[in-house]
């Protein structure tokens, strides 16, 4: 018999990737006649070093990643939006430390705020102090790549504010810190992505459209009841001891790709960084057509 | 440099690990910060997790620093004892072990995923990779340094380079190659803290900052760092093993 | 009259800033002959025995053994040196089985061993047991140097190179450091050893009496620049036990005479 | 042990420079890939990139590691020495070091800065505590193995603990202290690499992994790395120089 | 008679699992007296003068120099050893004035240094030319020991330990690496030097006519155990030249019969 179409992902341990775990173990994806093999990262860097070296067809990151790796000519397309904010779910929260009194954006003018710089996150507290009225001069970051150690400098006092992900972020609200802002209120700036490498679009294009199919099949049994799938999040995915029955399993979106103007901003901000010389174009690294924006 | 130290006896070994704990408690007193739970927390703990999973993360790990260092033991300690006879390729290897040698290898690992695949080999060249250099350098320094009478005389036996290479370099080099093996365990744990943060579940360093670091269980996190400690003594105490038995006279 | 089997032609050597020690010096020692070489602490002996031994290289002038110019050891010759050179981590007995050890590594090549060399260990063990109790350290085989004394570890050295019976003997004051009767044994031990195999030995020394006892030919060094070899027949070499003879101790007197003319003045 | 070694010249060091940059030409061409940029696009852009920020980068790394390798031997070298001469205190250390030396410390950054504050001491501080052991475990050995006649003898003229220390142990082990340190620099560079990430905005670590290889700039990236085998190579260059001028006879 | 300097009383000594060296052995030296000590190789000469240096520790027994049990080594015992240990970073000169800087380091405490001790720098510059001239190693001042030869690296360990003026000399084979002419100047040397400061001195020779030259009373050791010491008076001591002298000659026959006799046979 001959093989059925492989798709190699890369997956942090975040829960914005719980739908190939969903998928997996409902059997969809032996459904859909592909074999998905699922390689945990501990970090992000770590993963993009694997779709670097051609080890991997796809992972779940950020648009600016992508854009990262489009600079010179496309080397992935983004497919959908993985994971976006929504009601009560959100990707990021901008804390304060326990023993601050910061709990408004106003606040935080020329506070060190820990962020992992050059990435999403950077680029979300930029826009969501920037909304509320901050000037860039007033936005002070301070580069705390490892969560852990942020989230550490946080509680401790040592840093009086930082921005971390859900559930990191959540359980260190428990644990006391204020929040400041999330992104739930301008839900444009946090979208995670699932990418796929150039090759295996075009290579293998129905595998792939197998694979978010399956995906949002998983991602709507998760909209549909999402405790039912708790055992499964706590095995997969690291949700701090003190929130593992608290964390609320957050809602996927199903069936979008980013918009235009998602991407526009974003490259209007990593060239402003410098981080890309000139922007990529939105058609080339995002397949259109095939879901909604 | 070839004397027998009897310098570590089980009474000291126990004194030295009491030491340890006392200092360990009294800082997670003064520090009094979840970050630093005290052994009265962990060691508990430890003894309970070690028949279990964290014992399965501890043969991982010792498994990947065991055929790392061999790799890189057979890899260095001829190339050392080579450069350390040979001054004149000295003179050019040198400096191009200089530039690598401080060059962090992790940057390296693309590149070893693209030639070794994502396989435990990768992890295990990596690590070697790293302590192949700190080898290397100590290893040709000891041999650069052999008094030279002895390797006259030897000489005079009718040895050629590959005899004194055998009977004179190789035997006078198993101290500095014990040495460094001592300097680079503390560097090969640590580097499979790195290493083992993907791809894998299994292993201290998998263990360490996935399942308990990055989910704030500091008492677990603690567990496994003792686990470290006692894979780093056992290889210490195996390495000194073997030292009293080749270090005569 | 036998080959030469040591020529030395020309001869300059100097250490790097330091005085010549040797200028246009020749020398011719044939097969067979027994020599001693003496001069006053510092004068060369050493030097000399290094440059015949291959192990340091004239800065010009060529120095044939056994017919060839001399660039690495040659495994005929025996050599014993003055810092003896033991290996530290093994012990008196794999010490003196090196020699049989780096011969079997390399086979009979007749570059590193002699082409005719054979491996057979029962022999070498004869060989080894035999050396080893006639230079009386039987009892201390399992030790290392390091628990030796320092008699001990020169005839242990001595006997690493008696084991590999060579035919070109070259001993820097092998001697030096034992007590008169066990010296003038090793006296007649190597007399007879050299009147039985026709071995040609050179041996450095700074007794003179020795060099009386076991040279055939004494070449005697000055410590200024060395150019024409100053060299004594001796027809008195032989048996140690003739050394109270009136003849024996004449030739000691004329021999210091020339050594004390010969060094230039150091003291005030 | 002692033996002046002329082994690097400038003519090595640039046969071996010219080597490594076309070993890496040759691997980057059979890779084929931006993660192994050619020299030929990264040399021209380090050139260019040197008198800019990547030099303040370079600079600030340079500070760091200096000031660690510092603060390191003075506090290791004399402990390993009082180890190496007594071999009774060193029975109850030795497995204390034992222990805590595999453990990887870059887990107590954390703590170091909760207990030092987020300057740029904590972060050489981590760096000496890293290198602290592997200087420790070397001069130690090295102490604890010299000649006993050389000890005997300097004893005999009345030097007692203090004055072997001074006129014996000290000078003989700097060649050791030496070679520790050549092996701690890649250490500490490395650990720069890791230290670098947070809390500053300057150096070699921060520029390499936040500015570069997270964003995936290759040639960028491996400017830095340039630059770090640059300063690795000054490092050992400079030691080497030291260690010329006291390793005599 | 004058105050014993060293009183060894029972001492009993032997390497981990080898035979005893010395048991119930028990001897005294008297303020003044030069002593020579003569015995097969490996009979325990060198571990002796180990003993009495304070730098090995008897099994049992106790041995007392200058009244007090030696513990440690003591400042005015002057020391040199038959390994030379000169320290290979440092030049002949820098090795030769080693002590003083030791000195200079503790300040005159009586523990390491003499209690009368003082620091003069000019003296010690003059001290040090002084020994280095008189041995004849003046024009290696600048050179480390592996540039030295045998002979040159044994008188510069000699000069390193005359120039702290020692009260007690305790000499291991110190000359057996020179030749005849520096040896016997250096003997003369001693004997003039233990004349005129009332120095005591033992020196560890297996010269015969060594220690009949240097020691007024000679002990003999012998390769068995050692319990009650030989101990040959000589009255023959002093000028190496009497050394042709028909009693002295006589001594040393009388004294070899003695070393030949109490040595057990080693060889087959
Ligand atoms: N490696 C060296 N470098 C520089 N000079 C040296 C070296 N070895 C020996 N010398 C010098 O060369 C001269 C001859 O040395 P050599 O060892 O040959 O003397 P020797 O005749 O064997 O003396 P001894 O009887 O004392 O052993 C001496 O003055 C010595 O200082
Ligand atoms: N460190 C040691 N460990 C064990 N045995 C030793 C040690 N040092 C010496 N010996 C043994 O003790 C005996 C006496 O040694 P010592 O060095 O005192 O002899 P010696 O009389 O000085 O001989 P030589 O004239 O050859 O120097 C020898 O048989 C020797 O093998
Ligand atoms: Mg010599
Ligand atoms: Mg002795």
């Amino acid at each position: 018999a001959q093989q059925p179409p492989t798709l190699r992902i890369a997956l942090l341990p975040i829960p914005d990737v719980l739908p190939v775990f969903v998928a997996e173990e409902k059997g969809y994806f032996k459904e859909a006649g592909i074999r998905v093999e699922t390689f945990p990262v501990g970090s992000a860097l770590e993963r993009d070093q694997l779709m670097q070296a051609g080890r991997i067809d796809a992972m779940v990151n950020e648009i600016s990643g992508t854009a990262s790796f489009n600079r010179e000519t496309v080397r992935m397309k983004i497919v959908a939006v993985a994971r976006a904010p929504k009601g009560s779910s959100p990707l990021f929260r901008i804390l304060s430390s326990p023993g601050s009194k910061i709990t408004t954006p106003d606040q935080l003018a020329g506070v060190p705020i820990a962020v992992s710089k050059h990435t999403v996150i950077e680029y979300l507290t930029d826009r969501l102090l920037g909304d509320s009225g901050l000037s860039t001069k007033e936005i002070v970051k301070k580069s705390v790549p490892v969560l852990p150690e942020r989230m550490q400098l946080l509680l401790s006092g040592q840093i009086k504010a930082a921005t971390l992900p859900d559930p990191l972020a959540f359980a260190a609200m428990k644990a006391g810190a204020h929040v400041v802002m999330d992104d739930t209120r301008a839900p444009l700036y946090s979208a995670s992505v699932l990418s796929v490498s150039a090759e295996a679009w075009t290579g293998n294009k129905q595998a792939v459209g197998a694979f978010v199919d399956a995906w949002m099949k998983a991602a709507q049994d998760i909209n549909a009841d999402p405790e039912s799938f708790r055992p499964l999040m706590l095995k997969k995915i690291r949700v701090p001891k003190n929130v593992r029955q608290s964390f609320v399993i957050p809602p996927f979106p199903v069936n979008t790709v980013p918009s235009r103007a998602q991407w526009d901003d974003v490259m209007a901000w990593m060239t402003e960084k410098g981080i890309l010389k000139k922007p990529v174009a939105y058609g080339t690294s995002v397949v259109t057509g095939r879901f909604k924006e | 440099m070839s004397q027998v130290r009897r310098r570590s006896t089980p009474m000291g070994t126990l004194l030295g690990s009491l030491t340890l704990l006392l200092i360990w408690q009294v800082a997670s007193m003064l520090l009094a910060r979840p970050i630093l739970p005290p052994p009265t927390v962990v060691v508990p703990l430890f003894l309970k997790a070690l028949p279990g999973d964290l014992g399965l993360h501890l043969l991982a790990s010792t498994a990947r620093v065991l055929a790392a260092i061999l790799l890189a033991v057979i890899t260095a300690a001829p190339l050392g004892l080579a450069l350390g006879q040979l001054p004149k390729l000295d003179r050019i290897v040198g400096p191009l072990v200089a530039i690598i040698y401080p060059i962090p290898k992790i940057i390296f690992l693309p590149v070893i995923y693209v030639l070794l695949g994502i396989t435990d080999l990768s992890k295990i060249t990596l690590i070697a990779f790293i302590i192949f250099f700190q080898i290397l350098v100590v290893v040709r320094d000891e041999a650069a340094g052999l008094r030279r009478e002895l390797i006259i005389s030897v000489r005079s036996l009718g040895a050629g380079r590959r005899a004194l290479f055998r009977y004179v370099y190789l035997p006078a080099s198993i101290p500095a190659v014990l040495t460094a093996l001592r300097v680079s365990v503390g560097t090969a744990v640590a580097v499979l803290f790195i290493a083992e943060q993907s791809l894998t579940s299994w292993g201290l360093g998998y263990y360490i900052v996935v399942e308990t670091y990055q989910v704030l269980m500091y008492p677990e996190m603690y567990t496994g760092i003792m686990a470290m400690g006692l894979l780093g003594a056992a290889l210490y105490v195996l390495i000194h093993t073997i030292e009293r038995r080749y270090a005569k006279g | 009259m036998t080959a030469p089997i040591i020529d030395i032609e020309t001869l300059n050597f100097r250490y790097r800033d330091r005085a010549p020690i040797f200028e246009d010096f020749s020398l011719t020692i044939r097969q067979g002959e027994a020599w001693s070489v003496i001069g006053p602490s510092g004068c060369g002996k050493t030097t000399l025995l290094y440059l015949m031994a291959g192990l340091t290289r004239p800065d010009s002038g060529v120095i044939r053994v056994g017919g060839a110019p001399i660039e690495r050891p040659r495994p005929r010759t025996g050599l014993v040196l003055q810092d003896h050179g033991l290996l530290p981590w093994a012990t008196v007995e794999e010490n003196t089985k090196l020699g049989f050890k780096i011969r079997g590594f390399y086979g009979p090549d007749g570059k590193h061993s002699p082409e005719d060399a054979e491996k057979d260990p029962e022999a070498e063990e004869a060989l080894t047991r035999h050396w080893l109790s006639w230079l009386g350290i039987d009892h201390v085989r399992e030790k290392y140097p390091a628990e030796l004394s320092r008699g001990q570890r020169q005839r242990a050295a001595i006997a690493r190179t008696l084991v590999l019976s060579p035919d070109l003997l070259l001993m820097d004051e092998p001697f030096s450091a034992l007590d008169a009767p066990i010296r003038e044994e090793l006296q007649r031990v190597m007399n007879r050893f050299h009147r039985e195999t026709g071995l040609t030995s050179l041996t450095v020394t700074h007794d003179i009496e020795e060099a009386v006892v076991l040279g055939e030919k004494i070449l005697v060094l000055s410590d200024t620049v060395n150019q024409t070899p100053t060299i004594v027949d001796n027809p008195h070499a032989g048996d140690p036990d003739l050394r109270m003879g009136r003849q024996f101790l004449e030739q000691c007197s004329a021999l210091r005479a020339l050594i004390e003319t010969r060094s230039r003045k150091e003291k005030p």
